[in-house]
């Protein structure tokens, strides 16, 4: 809530490039050497229709949207519908003004493109302006960029305009320019925005908010600026991943179009397929064959693997999906995020569930967890799952360049060679015993189509060590204790590592305690931060591993705390439901923070909840923000 | 030696070999005897796909033979092969992408009518479209034998089971035309009932270079027909009642329709309806435009000295 | 008065209007203006559905519109009639049964390309064979567009996009001749730069009594071609050059495939290909079989006087 | 473990027609008077391979397969493979007595068919005999039917046998065949029956098993006998139910089946269709147009269903699904009973989960929950879906006819007329109020199409009240909170009913609990009687809600016992997972008993199980029968 930090909003239409100029100003605050991070907010539409990125930076670290924000470049909706008396959607010309209003701080900046937006269609903008203390700038943008180029360059326009009023000047912009642009088109842009700036530098300026000092330490050198699904991407494709298998569908599109680019150069395959059923089970066909294969949907579309992926678990044919969450249920709403996927995920297909699932929290944990889904899937013979959400996906932030100088992961996991495959167990017949009941790790040797002396039959049937179908009891339990022994085998690995996928974050001794899991970690940082800025006793813990479930180190942690906030983006309380599952206690020491509404959680959300439920003097149990809801503890 | 020999030894074995492939290498050693009922066509296609290894010079380690659910899809348990048992419908997309990973593999995909032209139809048609190189043999008995006796895909219009007592109000599915117009490259139907002619119609396919489907005629005594019923049948090849050219699209579906409609009228017609040479197969096309690779995917893994990419190297464009 | 007109008013309304049809019923008072972008073919679709229901002399309430997702799915949105915006590739069996349900009703579904033949495309064949009383439009943009413009299964072989940047190495699927060899019994191509042809075509389709497939062309100009891409347009039927008979399944099936081929030459055909006429419908078909009632079953449940059948006496069996 | 009970197995190979000659049997039983309970065992073959029925028959209440059984009649296998060298499934031929022999209770009576068994087959047969006490009744029924009919009839052959060595005359036999046969057939049957009737009554009687005495009263007046299937099946048909899509697949075959034989005759329609996302889809249809509809599927067909289910619940179309579970995860094994996909059903699709659930425990209940199902989801514009398994959808029961003479349900449940439609609320636009946020029960009118005034727009996608597409975030709160509350009144009408789903069994102030859930419910009655009569304090409680949860009357059943074993089948304890998670407590006081080999809990595993973990001296935190395991509580 300090002003030592810039969020801006720049807003307008689907289809006019707010997506990519908003890019290309985060990338240019990240030059500067601040740390970044984004929050986008689209319709399901293709052109028109109210949308915006917040581009929050500061000399700190950020990891979320923040409370609100402090500078509007709004721009015109240049598809907006053209209202009739009787339309529901409203004034949709207006709305890069009207929608953002009820955010912008005190104190704000708004800068709008008179071009487009007309004052007179937003009631009493001078009475709010003046009661909320914005310093309002309107601008003809449109105009200044149609004069001198094309109108489609009044982005540019608007982003020199926001240099002017942030003292900084055009040369970061004017590279990036220079790197993506050429010929006319840059030499146009360039005096657009060099106009623009210009012009706003010479007019009067009646606000503060200036660019943010500091230096962030991941933006000092060599820092890259990647979204969740680029982390994934590139997690993917480091593992060694050289397959994927795919069909559309948002917010899942954005990794499958990454990964699709860069295949070909690097020697791999992308295939787009006729519908998801066929995408997964491509991916275990790769797989089984000898490749590092993925594949991953949104909502409906994982929906529709949950028959391949039983495939998966009961073949032990080690593949990776990504589940990329969005508001549902069923189609919902495609563009928003939400984390109501999460049981869904755990438990979809018949029989008990038998694969790894993690939630990467941050874009850096997204390539993290996305190489250990790869390790975990080849190494132990199951399906692994990313998940992440339509936040984590879009969301930026900055990384130093050298988080990415590690090695690629050039193995198959647990496979035999051929000398080895002559030396291991075969059945008399010549079979070779790729099922046997034995390891003690639950993971028995495995061979690839080709190799000589490992032929074997995967089926989805109960099996013999040789895959032949069996529904012998004995053998039956012999398989079924050893695949679950391959989860005990993960969750081992997994707690034996140095660092651990979840999260701590605040004083070790605090007195309470804020869980959450998956792409709301870093809001609840956030929170964390404030509420011990205000006194109370608060750390949180960021749970990514959901399957095997970390009981040790949640037991741990809410052992330590008096009570627990349990902060996550659905109706049902999901994450606590299966705390409660896996833990069979503790019932009475959590509480639910939800929010369900299409848009995540802005820290002061989650301080309000905090107060509102423990520890302090003004609590009263019933009191939650407008948008979220509090499910209070058993027998609270 | 190529790269493959070293790592998937059992690719391009049998070039090797001196003695050629004896059939009984597909028997397996264990389940020597299946559990398909007596007089179930389904041990015809197991012959006569025993029968084809021998001419098409592949042995057991070099085959991939992916099923899906059914009786049919009991066919990877009686042969000796590298076998993937899938689910029900599933087993083209399995089996398509395998021979995308390791093209090496002589990829061959088996169901019955209810699992490719029911469930798994639209695989059926998008993979015959793509002309994914590999066979795709289905046991078409006009019933779903495995749940016991229901109308089929291509069970007869009038057709009565437990699900449809008064009898099926739905005219079947044409597989062959089907296959034709969505695109397969070799398409062809035989019986279990005429032994020479299925083992040579599957040597065939699995030879041509592209999407082969056989529609695999089998008597399914317990719940349909017995072999009787498909007993006589005519080649059409062979008779001198059909004269078409099995390279001319329009002459095959003509003589597919005539096929298709015959065979509930009581006439089998079975043998060669279509075979387009020359088209280049999926993974050519796709390895043509740049999007597959040269060599064998699967090898990379097994090859120490591969540089792996790394995502380190496409910085660049997120400074 | 049947009974019918006691429980669903609307059905049949139209009949007892002595004033007409006004294609504006259809407008919604909410939604006056469609989310498509600026140019986008669908609003032709829109158009001439509204413009065909005069024709056809159905009133808002008696028709149930159901839809895929896609931009196309939309249409529910901005076409003010019973609707069901159901999910990807299903608007087929949703619409299909609601037909059964209830006779009465006009039932038309509709969707884009990636929808009725990528991920719908086996409920589309099975509809087709099953001939249900119904009109199928595809929105045909050859490219997904909600999703932003990935290649669809239309989309030309070496069509690039963000998901096959070297292009896509897959013969594009055959609409029109998937169509007549799954069993449709109407078959037609229209376009939105075509706007009187759509029109007659559509009202043509909700006239026919059976499964009516209209494969529709419609401009994508943010992802894909635009309008003038497919102008000229030639009408088979008008034009001189083409000769056709749409009640010959052979020579249907040779026109279609020209225009199939024509269409990524650049060369627009439209019009109707195959007409089938006298075959029953599937519900025709079913009630024949004494497998479905002959009244609308929906009725059932607003009828006071209905007996209805107890499990009490099916015990016999049990005793 | 009384011998006041005949269990009667009969063995042979599939196809073989064991199943309807058990059938008529257990019906036979039943119209002496007793009450039977049938136990069937199967491969996922059609013709040969172990298979046997148990009928099991006493004059007091049998609700499970009890421990072992008494009497064995072991016909031949006609398509026993032939056995070579290497053949992983041994002797075939002999598996009708190899099989059978361990679960044999000491004393007990084998009749085996020499025309086709060879006591030489089988190791030691005689010495083993003569340890266990059995009573060996080698006899050619073949040959005898062969002789006087054909080969096939020696099912009739070895009924007879069994008839007499249990003390019982033919009249009852006789009478069933003349109600099924006539001509040739039923006179050589009859006469095959008498002859081995005669032969063996003339043989000397070593054995002292009979024929149970005492009438049970349900059979005392007009009994029918049912399976589970059927139970669900007739439960759909009172509830109005004349619409059904669907798919084969087992055991789901049997409700589809059974629902397709009758609905033609009563004007209703059945539609096999192209696969299960079809199936869903047109029940759905079916439904949104006007008509009670159901689908339904097991293990995999019901995952491809998930997707579907999702549209149900967003659009508020009313369904029912039935889910008939076997052992998972993927194909499994197809003809095995498990418990192990509910949370699959529970949470599969994405986004929350806004469904009813049920699980019926017995035939009974598989009636009155089918319907309840149609109620719930007809009144509350939901799915609802009806969990059974292979054992309760096999297993018949005796059942007086009186329960079924009540009155079909002729409703559409919550619909409004022309007439109401003509007063409801409606868009300025004239687009009914589908969705209106505001009832209270969050139930909003409904209309159906062709309905004048009606017309509304049905979608997946968030929604306003008219059904038109909304991301706005308050719409989207109210329309969640709306849809959440009908599961809160669902709770609350099944909460304030007579009679509820759950059914308690034992003494009130029992000391130790049981908790199960669906079709092992009578398995842990009949434990529970063994442990009280043993001494115990024990109660059970058989759950059947699954969604919404029934907190209140589990969370009182667990207040008042000091532990507690959950009993059921499957290996990751979903059950108790789902309690801990609603109840969020309890965790210390739950102990699971889990069996996962394909075979359903004798209840002396249950007896066996709870005596290990809770209030036995002899106990050992680790014991557990051979095919069972134990997940001591938390903390333990
Ligand atoms: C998703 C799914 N649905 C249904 C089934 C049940 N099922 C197994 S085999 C089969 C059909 C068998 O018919 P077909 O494919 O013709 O094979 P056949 O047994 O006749 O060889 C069905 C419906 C299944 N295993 N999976
Ligand atoms: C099961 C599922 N998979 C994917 C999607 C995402 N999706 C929405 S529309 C669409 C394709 C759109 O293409 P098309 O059907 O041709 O319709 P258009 O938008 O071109 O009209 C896709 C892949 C989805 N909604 N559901
Ligand atoms: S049921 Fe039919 S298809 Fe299946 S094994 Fe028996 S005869 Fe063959
Ligand atoms: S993206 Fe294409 S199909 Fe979709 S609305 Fe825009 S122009 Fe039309
Ligand atoms: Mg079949
Ligand atoms: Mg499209």
């Amino acid at each position: 809530m300090t002003d030592d930090e810039l969020i801006w909003r720049i807003a307008g239409g689907s289809g006019d490039g707010i997506d990519s100029t908003s890019q290309n100003f985060a990338k240019a605050l990240m030059r500067t050497g601040l740390d970044v991070f984004t929050h986008r907010h689209y319709p399901s539409r293709i052109r028109g229709g109210h949308t915006f990125v917040e581009v929050r930076a500061a000399g700190h670290p950020v990891k979320s949207r923040g409370d609100g924000y402090n500078f509007l470049l709004a721009l015109g909706d240049s598809f907006a519908r053209n209202p009739q008396d009787e339309a529901y959607y409203g004034n949709e010309e207006a709305k890069p003004l009207t929608e953002n209003l009820d955010d912008l701080r005190e104190g704000g900046v708004i800068v709008y493109d008179t071009g487009l937006l007309d004052e007179g269609d937003v009631d009493d903008l001078e009475e709010r302006a003046a009661e909320e203390g914005w310093h309002v700038y309107p601008l003809d943008l449109r105009g200044l960029a149609r004069e001198h180029g094309s109108e489609v360059m009044r982005n540019t326009a608007g982003v020199g305009a926001t240099a002017a009023l942030l003292g900084m000047d055009t040369g970061v912009f004017e590279e990036l320019m220079d790197e993506r642009m050429s010929g006319d088109v840059l030499a146009t842009n360039v005096e657009i925005l060099e106009m623009a700036h210009e012009e706003v530098s010479g007019m009067e300026h009646t606000h503060a908010l200036q660019l943010p000092e500091g230096t962030h330490e991941d933006a000092a050198d060599s820092p890259v600026l990647l979204s969740g699904s680029n982390a994934v991407a590139y997690g993917a494709l480091d593992a060694g991943c050289r397959f994927i298998a795919g069909y559309p569908m948002t917010p899942w599109t954005d990794v499958f179009t990454i990964m699709s680019q860069n295949l070909p150069e690097m020697g791999g395959i992308s295939e787009q397929v006729e519908d998801e059923i066929a995408a997964a089970s491509l991916a275990i066909g790769a797989s089984h064959a000898g490749v590092k294969a993925m594949s991953g949907s949104s909502g409906g579309g994982f929906a529709l693997m949950s028959e391949p992926l039983g495939m998966a678990e009961m073949t032990e044919t080690p593949i990776v999906l990504v589940e990329a969450m969005r508001a549902g249920p069923s189609t919902g709403m495609p563009t928003k995020p939400e984390q109501a996927d999460l049981e869904h995920v755990l438990y979809t297909s018949q029989g008990d569930s038998n694969r790894v699932v993690f939630a990467p929290g941050t874009v850096r944990e997204a390539y993290e967890q996305t190489r250990a889904a790869f390790e975990m899937a080849y190494e132990y013979h199951l399906p692994a799952i990313v998940v992440i959400d339509q936040k984590l996906s879009g969301e930026v932030a900055v990384i130093p360049d050298e988080f990415f100088d590690r090695e690629p992961d050039p193995g198959l996991g647990a496979v035999l060679t051929e000398a080895e495959l002559d030396e291991a167990a075969h059945h008399a017949s010549g079979v070779f015993d790729r099922y046997r009941h034995d390891p003690e790790s639950g993971v028995s040797p495995r061979s690839i189509p080709g190799q000589a002396g490992g032929r074997f039959l995967a089926s989805g049937n109960e099996h013999t060590p040789q895959g032949h179908i069996a529904e012998d009891p004995d053998n039956r339990v012999a398989q079924m204790d050893r695949r679950a022994r391959k989860l005990a085998s993960v969750r081992a690995e997994l707690d034996g590592r140095e660092t651990s996928h979840q999260t701590p974050y605040g004083p070790e001794d605090a007195e309470y305690g804020i869980l959450t899991w998956g792409s709301q970690q870093g809001t609840a940082e956030e929170a964390v931060d404030r509420l011990n800025d205000d006194g109370h006793s608060v750390k949180a813990l960021g749970v990514s591993d959901l399957m095997p479930y970390p009981s040790a180190e949640v037991a741990a942690f809410l052992e330590s705390v008096e009570e627990c906030l349990v902060v996550e983006m659905n109706a049902t309380a999901q994450f606590r439901g299966l705390t409660g599952k896996e833990l069979g206690q503790y019932g009475e020491h959590l509480s639910s923070l939800l929010k369900y509404n299409g848009d995540p959680f802005e820290p002061a959300e989650v301080v309000e909840g905090f107060e509102s439920i423990v520890g302090d003097a003004d609590a009263d149990g019933d009191a939650s923000g407008e948008s979220t809801r509090i499910v209070p503890a058993v027998g609270d | 030696m190529s790269q493959s020999t070293n790592v998937f030894g059992a690719i391009g074995d049998a070039q090797e070999r001196e003695e050629g492939i004896d059939r009984e290498e597909f028997t397996p050693g264990i389940e020597p005897q299946a559990t398909w009922c007596p007089g179930c066509g389904d041990f015809g296609v197991l012959k006569a796909l025993k029968g084809a290894m021998p001419e098409v010079g592949r042995t057991p380690e070099e085959v991939l033979l992916v099923t899906g659910i059914g009786c049919s899809g009991k066919l990877s348990s009686y042969f000796d092969s590298y076998g993937f048992h899938s689910i029900h419908g599933r087993a083209l997309p399995v089996a398509r992408a395998a021979k995308l990973a390791n093209p090496g593999l002589e990829v061959i995909a088996a169901g019955g009518d209810g699992d490719g032209y029911g469930i798994g139809g639209n695989h059926f048609t998008h993979t015959a479209r793509e002309n994914h190189d590999m066979t795709y043999i289905v046991f078409n008995n006009e019933i779903f034998g495995l749940t016991k006796g229901q109308t089929s895909p291509t069970s007869p219009k009038g057709h009565e089971s437990k699900t449809q007592p008064h009898g099926s109000a739905k005219d079947p599915v044409r597989p062959l035309s089907m296959a034709l117009s969505a695109g397969a490259s070799y398409v062809a139907r035989t019986a279990a009932v005429n032994p020479q002619q299925a083992t040579e119609i599957l040597a065939e396919a699995i030879e041509h270079d592209g999407f082969a489907h056989v529609d695999f005629l089998t008597q399914c005594p317990t719940w349909n027909k017995d072999a009787k019923q498909y007993v006589p049948y005519t080649d059409v090849q062979q008779s001198e009642e059909y004269d078409f050219d099995v390279h001319d699209r329009r002459e095959a579906a003509r003589m597919m329709h005539e096929t298709e409609d015959a065979l509930y009228e009581g006439t089998v017609l079975t043998g060669r309806y279509f075979v387009e040479e020359g088209r280049r197969s999926y993974g050519a096309e796709k390895a043509a435009t740049g999007e597959a690779p040269e060599t064998p995917l699967a090898e990379r893994y097994f090859d120490p000295d591969y540089e792996w990419e790394r995502s380190y190297d496409l910085l660049d464009r997120h400074r």
